[in-house]
């Protein structure tokens, strides 16, 4: 088991309203995304629990590049992983993230 | 044999072509080798599957055709009664195939997206829905499939115009192989398939864009070029990268002698390469070092994939030569198990009217 | 090339798709937005409040946020209810420290708020495999703590509801706990047992249960076995909608906690064992109990199998 | 102990205890001061299986009927519930849960219900037989269990020895009376150099707690931190809701 934090700056505030949510399941080969709106604006924050350890420089490259793409300002996303794959982890935080555009 | 009889009901290998006979005593267990549960399939698959469709068996209109056996070819079987009639290419694309019987077909020939189906061979409890659908399966007067292996080897190789399926590992040339360390497995007819057949003079629309595709020379001497297409997730199980710098079969040739690394399809005949991240259209690059960045720029977060020169891929996907979902208008939180036409082995029955047998390992019922 | 460990669950980010959705695939938390009123759900120690399991760690295994259980309240066909969640993709839904004491709390909750302000009926949606071996001895007691709460709830004029039909059915303590519920609502998927065919062939020999043969598997365990012997109150087909429709039909029709019922299922289940006694298979039980075609009643489609007529002692009371 | 020693301990003044059926056990005994108790019980390490069950839960049932309030105690030596394709077959999840259910209708209607493993107990028999009553005794050659520690290695892919380690630290899952003490599960350990009969008395005499406590007794027995908060924090919740 590996647990880390991957910090970021975003170019604007996440949309929506909505303060929580939580999506996929701790599973084999998945992972569960717990995000909240609790930080200042410009920042946002992923930390990681994993099951499986030596992944760390991938996840961060992964990390980035959501923030990157999908600038979620103001947001803390917390992971329990089960092992997942890059591909999902991706898929996983935008999902979250687009959960909380609802307003 | 399962059992010596009097009169066996059909010939499939005359009795003199027969040396020895072994009665086993009970029947031989015969592996469900095409049957891909539905139940499996991921929401990455699904995605990779609604770029191809749009991206690829739309951009070309490929009507015959061969899928590989992963889990990505099955996700687009599943895909076509539904994202494929949304997108409203119902017989514009995916009519002819030569393909074994897939269960994961069956609602898109429920569905009336499929004229005509050669198979390879049969599938485990397949029979009685291949009898039902005599119209589109090839059978023989009672009803079953007929031994059509070289006659589906020569159509896969000049009547197809595409061939898609997985690979477990590519380089950046784009040559792939099924051998990985502790796994060596043979690659059936995808050698075959996934080659372009240089003798090939009859032309169908596919055949000819991908054949201007890959030229700049007078347009009425370019000849066509069939679809070679790999689809493929970045990571493989554990987490093992599928794209690598270098085969591992390169290695194991050397350590066994071979005279011939076991490559599956060579990058010379890949066309496209999909990946959860878009396709990489092979076709349009000019040089190895544009392959090269087209292959990284779709690889993902696979050492390959951020090795990428960014710039690079950026251009290409200015010029079409990448893709990403996004380009094609495709949401990739859209990519949903909802999507399936059928997510479970018990709706394959269902499509198939009771029809379809599945094999107890798969049931959950 | 199946493996049943890597089904892929559901992702449903539109709502409004919810009633429709499989059970079988649905998270825990999908489940519970299509069972009930639409927007009616509140979560009691909701997934923010991060109250996780502290055994995993030393098994090198990373938790949940809700410890694999969601559990609230909510309203169902406008009726106020308690309901609790297991997500059986998380260690297979099995039953640990705090995932038991959240049932648990929930549980006590209905039966301290019974009467006309109270809760109309408990939910459980059950997707478990039973205990949770990290914390075996916590999630063994927890269980027993759930019977007895389960019981109490009864007592107090609460029915109390168990709907099964996840990835992980219910097994071990967990079907001990759906068959001290007041009615019990399952779907095809559904398999109801203590032991798992897996450990039955470990200690006992394939010969006894050969586990990969999943036709068997669910002959012995499944739904449909379960309902034609009065195991299941409702077979239901496999959409969420299917399992809140049998749910509102069935709270009205609970039996009472009392000596008379457990007489009755007592009776019940001794001329069970005398009629049915010496079967190996689902297939001889149902010729016995006089079914026509035995041998196809697990293969064929839902709507066919609903028109069986149950046997005789298969629906009642005595739970 | 063996189930004579037992029997003789616990009920000097006199028993009657019939040798049934699939290994199980039933008649009655004097207690001084709680006069007759019937016993009902399952002897010999006998898997508990749908016909065992159904017998002992028959004797418990009749003892409600019967009226009154006279205790009742389970003797406990089993193995695991038994672990058959058949038992699975017919329902055993009904069998053991009905077998539970009994024990808890005679404990609501006022029967002092207690439990005495002298033997071994795991899984589903440990819970219906053992768990079930309101009070449960471990005597001498007690071995209560979930599940042993080297099918938990099996599954947790732990080395047995690591768990071995693990399991000196924590309670939480490893097999054993002190465990299962500690968390709340076993009421009481008696001593073979006890006077077992005077023991048995005081206990039966004793109002069972009123509800279960068990998870009050892990958390003051520090066997068990969480269950009691967390059980209380979801009824505040539920009761903070309330009405809505």
């Amino acid at each position: 088991m590996e647990q880390f934090q991957v910090r970021g700056a975003a170019k604007e505030r996440a949309r929506g309203s909505r303060l929580e949510a939580i999506t996929g399941v701790n599973a084999s080969g998945n992972l569960e995304v717990l995000v909240e709106r609790v930080l200042p604006d410009r920042e946002c924050l992923v930390e990681v629990a994993t099951a499986v350890t030596g992944f760390r420089e991938i996840w961060e490259a992964v990390i980035q590049e959501f923030f990157e793409r999908s600038s979620p300002g103001g947001l803390r996303f917390s992971i329990n992983d089960g092992g997942a794959r890059p591909d999902t982890v991706t898929l996983r935080l935008m999902q979250s993230a687009r959960l909380m555009e609802a307003e | 044999m399962n059992e010596i009889v009097d009169k066996v009901p059909r010939v499939d290998i005359p009795g003199d072509q027969v040396d020895f006979i072994v009665e086993a005593g009970k029947p031989f267990y015969v592996e469900p080798l095409f049957t891909r549960d539905p139940a499996s399939v991921t929401e990455n698959q699904i995605l990779m599957g609604m770029t191809a469709i749009k991206g690829i068996y739309a951009e070309y209109g490929v009507k015959r055709l061969n899928h590989g056996i992963g889990f990505p070819t099955a996700a687009i079987e599943l895909l076509l009664p539904t994202y494929g009639e949304q997108l409203g290419l119902k017989g514009k694309i995916a009519t002819h195939w030569a393909l074994n019987p897939h269960p994961t077909l069956i609602p898109a020939i429920e569905s009336g997206w499929v004229e005509q189906i050669h198979c390879f061979g049969s599938e485990v409890g397949m029979d009685d829905y291949m009898i039902a659908r005599s119209d589109v399966y090839f059978t023989g007067h009672d009803g079953t499939l007929r031994s059509n292996r070289l006659m589906c080897q020569t159509a896969g190789l000049y009547a197809c115009d595409m061939f898609i399926g997985s690979t477990l590992q590519i380089d950046l040339a784009g040559n792939s192989s099924t051998v990985t360390p502790g796994r060596i497995a043979g690659f059936g007819g995808a050698p075959n398939m996934g080659s372009d057949a240089h003798g090939r003079r009859h032309p169908t629309a596919a055949w000819l864009k991908a054949g201007r595709e890959a030229s700049d020379g007078p347009k009425e001497l370019s000849r066509g070029r069939k679809l070679v297409v790999q689809i493929l997730e970045t990571f493989g199980e554990k987490n093992k990268p599928n794209f690598v710098e270098t085969l591992d079969s390169v290695a194991m040739a050397k350590e066994l002698n071979f005279e011939l690394a076991p490559i599956m399809i060579y990058g010379d005949d890949v066309t496209h390469i999909v990946t959860e991240e878009g396709i990489a259209n092979l076709l349009l690059c000019r040089s190895a070092a544009e392959r090269e960045q087209a292959i990284r720029g779709v690889a993902g977060f696979t050492d390959v994939g951020r090795k990428r020169d960014r710039k690079a891929v950026e251009a290409l996907r200015q010029r079409g030569v990448i893709r990403r979902p996004e380009d094609l208008g495709i949401d990739a939180l859209a990519a949903n198990r909802q999507l399936l036409a059928a997510r479970s082995i018990e709706d394959l029955v269902t499509w198939s009217g009771d029809l379809y047998r599945p094999p107890s390992k798969f049931r959950n019922w | 090339m199946t493996n049943p460990a890597q089904t892929q669950a559901a992702n449903l980010s539109n709502q409004s798709q919810l009633p429709d959705a499989d059970w079988y695939e649905a998270y825990a938390r999908d489940r519970v937005a299509g069972l009930l009123d639409p927007d009616t759900f509140v979560e009691f120690i909701g997934p923010e409040q991060r109250v996780m399991s502290p055994h995993l760690a030393q098994f090198d295994l990373t938790g949940a946020f809700d410890d694999g259980v969601v559990v609230g309240r909510g309203r169902l066909d406008g009726q106020k209810v308690f309901i609790a969640a297991q997500q059986g993709w998380f260690l297979g839904g099995a039953f640990g420290e705090v995932h038991g004491a959240k049932v648990l709390g929930l549980l006590r909750a209905a039966r301290d708020s019974a009467g006309k302000d109270g809760p109309r009926a408990v939910l459980l949606l059950l997707d478990t495999g039973g205990v949770r071996l990290q914390e075996a001895n916590a999630g063994e007691l927890a269980i027993s703590e759930i019977i007895g709460a389960i019981l109490e709830v009864r007592n107090a004029g609460v029915p109390v509801l168990a709907l099964v039909g996840g990835r992980a059915g219910a097994f071990g303590g967990g079907g001990i706990i759906t068959a001290c519920c007041s009615r019990i609502i399952v779907s095809k998927h559904a398999r109801v047992s203590v032991t798992g065919p897996e450990v039955i062939e470990t200690n006992k020999g394939v010969e006894e249960f050969d586990s990969k043969d999943r036709a068997l598997v669910w002959r012995v365990c499944g739904a449909r076995t379960r309902y034609l012997t009065g195991g299941a109150d409702r077979y239901v087909k496999g959409t969420i909608k299917d399992f809140r429709e049998a749910a509102i039909a069935l709270i009205p029709h609970a039996p009472p906690f009392e000596l008379a019922t457990l007489k009755a299922e007592q009776k019940r289940l001794a001329d069970r064992l005398q009629q049915f006694g010496d079967c190996r298979d689902a297939t001889e039980i149902w010729r016995k109990a006089g079914l026509s075609e035995p041998e196809r009643i697990a293969d064929i489609a839902d709507d066919a199998f609903l028109a069986i007529a149950r046997p005789k002692g298969a629906d009642h009371d005595a739970r | 102990m063996t189930l004579d020693e037992v029997l003789a301990s616990l009920f000097p003044s006199g028993h009657a205890v019939e040798r049934g059926r699939s290994g199980m056990l039933h008649g009655s005994g004097k207690v001084d001061g709680q006069g007759d108790v019937t016993i009902v019980g399952i002897a010999g390490g006998t898997p508990l299986g749908v016909d065992g069950a159904i017998l002992l839960a028959d004797r418990v049932l009749a003892a409600v009927e019967a009226g009154g309030r006279a205790p009742i105690v389970v003797l406990v030596d089993t193995a695991s519930q038994n672990m058959a394709r058949r038992d699975e077959l017919l329902g055993l999840n009904e069998y053991l849960a009905h077998l539970a259910k009994s024990l808890a209708l005679a404990a609501a209607c006022g029967h002092r219900t207690a439990s005495i493993l002298y033997g071994p107990a795991a899984a589903g028999a440990f819970i219906a037989a053992a768990l079930s009553s309101r009070s449960l005794v471990a005597l001498p050659g007690a071995q209560p269990s979930v599940m042993d520690l080297p099918s938990i290695s099996r599954v947790t892919k732990l080395p047995l020895e690591d768990l071995k380690k693990l399991a000196k630290t924590t309670p939480i899952f490893a097999p054993g009376v002190e465990p299962l003490f500690a968390i709340g599960a076993v009421t009481e350990i008696w001593a073979a150099s006890e006077p077992l009969a005077l023991r048995l008395s005081a206990l039966l005499g004793k109002p069972a707690a009123d509800g279960d406590a068990r998870d009050r007794i892990g958390l003051e027995r520090k066997g068990r931190l969480l269950a009691q908060k967390i059980a209380e924090r979801v009824a505040a919740e539920a009761a903070a809701n309330a009405g809505k």
